[in-house]
């Protein structure tokens, strides 16, 4: 293969890997082209991305390689992320739907559904302005209720609490959806 | 609930009759029914003698097909009951032809184009760094939903697709969870899904304890942190039937 | 800031993101750089990878810019991916389509359209976040309407759903209509 060409394939490989890539995946993958060539791709373009001040660096780490930022962009790269909003989190998901549907509920009652413990996630939704606390439980330690906000209806789309998805409908959804395998389950409650 | 067609080589009733048209070398607009209408028939003959279930919606187009086979045999001008639908018995059939038509060239128009993660690759995502961010993304109702039945989908898994859903009231299974508890006093939550017979009777038993705590007719406590979660009666038995029989079900089935 | 220095950042900044940069956002981060520097600093690298054969390319996509790997590496990509590729069956992309189109819209209207039923679909659509539920449609059984996400601009290399492809138009069917016998048209028919 033509060393350009190669290169050009090799960067997209690189690009595109989640984590180091080894000189054997990529002898893997490049059938037919040499280990050699392989590597003699790599460090030109190691050499390539240094000196022509590009925005990755291809650094060797965990047994591969593996395209990264240069440290000198890193100030500007995590202004990046914190401009922007982060997907909702799993548990953060759960527990919303429970306090939604079953509003209001105090905190034992949300973990006695959810099997784990929701503080850190309690706290993260009330910051967030998507539940908050409705009034106390009249029951021994007068634990606090949660209910959801207008931001909550907002952020769903929704006219009123009425107007969440119903009973059956969810029971349509949740039988047409296929249960997927979750590999790790944080529940503990089997 | 249909029963899913096996033959991939149709998606549907529309498909086999574009297919038809296409292969009679025929126009949508000037369809000749009788010899579409033979067609049609006999290939959902063989699809049923290769054992393949036939889709119900195979079957009524086989009906429709015949009504208009038989409409267009009347003379003109002689049928009244169909008046308002206009002079040609194939002009509904022919619009929804050409509307689908449209829809399955757009879709073959989509299919050409450069589809990430088939064609073209951007970076897996990176495992986000969350300190500092600015509020969530946008989250639909769906994933509100799917949140809610991952929680449901940790409970015992059963299969449910044969329980028609309405047999089970919610309702009839809040009656039966105070009527256990009065009995039993304080009963262990996992308990009430151990005797539960499908994954269906699992949802609606968890519904039903959920719609219990919120109209305040039970207690959920829990005497240690990692204790067993325990249930109870949170007013005399008579008192909360009252409560529960007063109470509005969102979504609860009327007339069964 | 001159200009390679503004390249390199550029550089970082896509290659991090894990969707489409939108101008703005970067205008944000890169405080204090132009808004005009920012769009031709883009261009630049978008015609430096195309020129220079890189293993990627800028894509305008989303409302935003996106890096890529070109098409011709695609093979190559699939024996490295360690992602489920992209598959889309023809009840998937015509459901697609017609929501597409057609948005926002209930599960009944593609249903009459498709001529099936299409509820399998619909899940497999909105576990992959192709299409999200948009409101509910003020009509009895109040049911769900829904619409494109912006994964699916992304997935579709589509910079908004005004560059969707033209539909045809049903040209056959004028000449077939009798005059005072309209063809039943949607709202958001063109």
């Amino acid at each position: 293969m033509e060393r350009e060409r190669l290169k050009s394939l090799l960067e997209s490989l690189l690009f595109v890997a989640d984590a180091p890539v080894s000189v054997n995946q990529l002898v893997e993958v490049l059938e037919g082209v040499d280990r050699k060539e392989i590597s003699e791709g790599l460090r030109e373009l190691q050499s390539e991305y240094e000196a022509g001040g590009r925005g990755f660096r291809l650094v060797e780490v965990a047994g591969g390689f593996q395209m990264r930022t240069p440290k000198e962009h890193a100030d500007w790269i995590k202004r990046l992320y914190q401009g922007r909003p982060a997907r909702m989190s799993r548990p953060t998901l759960e527990t919303l739907a429970i306090i939604a549907y079953k509003q209001p509920i105090t905190r034992g009652e949300i973990e006695a559904i959810r099997g784990v413990d929701v503080d850190g996630v309690l706290s993260t939704l009330l910051e967030r302005r998507l539940i908050r606390i409705v009034a106390r439980k009249d029951v021994p330690g007068r634990p606090y209720l949660y209910g959801t906000t207008s931001e909550f209806l907002e952020t769903f789309n929704l006219k009123d609490l009425t107007h969440l998805p119903t009973l059956k409908e969810m029971a349509e959804m949740t039988l047409a959806q296929p249960a997927e395998n979750e590999p790790r389950q944080e529940s503990n409650d089997d | 609930m249909t029963t899913k067609v096996q033959l991939e080589l149709f998606e549907g009733p529309l498909d086999l009759l574009l297919h038809l048209i296409k292969k009679n070398e025929v126009s949508i607009t000037d369809i000749p029914i009788a010899i579409i209408t033979e067609q049609y028939l006999a290939t959902l003959e063989l699809m049923q003698s290769l054992n393949l279930d036939v889709a119900g919606e195979f079957i009524v187009m086989a009906a429709t097909l015949m009504h208009i086979k038989s409409r267009m045999l009347l003379p003109p001008g002689d049928d009244e009951e169909d008046e308002e639908e206009g002079d040609d018995p194939r002009e509904e059939l022919m619009r929804q032809l050409l509307e689908y038509q449209r829809f399955k060239e757009a879709a073959e128009e989509l299919e050409r184009r450069e589809i990430l993660k088939r064609d073209v690759f951007a970076r897996s995502p990176q495992p986000p760094d969350e300190s500092g961010t600015v509020g969530f993304e946008e989250v639909s109702l769906f994933d509100l939903l799917s949140a809610l039945r991952r929680v449901l989908d940790r409970l015992p898994k059963e299969d449910v697709h044969e329980v028609i859903l309405e047999r089970i009231s919610l309702r009839e299974k809040m009656q039966g969870l105070l009527d256990e508890l009065h009995q039993k006093g304080k009963v262990v939550f996992q308990l009430f899904f151990e005797s539960a017979s499908s994954r269906l009777e699992v949802v609606v038993t968890f519904l039903a304890m959920l719609e219990l705590v919120r109209i305040r007719a039970i207690r959920v406590t829990q005497g240690e942190r990692v204790g067993p979660i325990l249930l109870e009666l949170a007013a005399p038995l008579e008192e909360v039937q009252n409560r529960v029989a007063g109470e509005k079900i969102e979504g609860e089935e009327h007339g069964t």
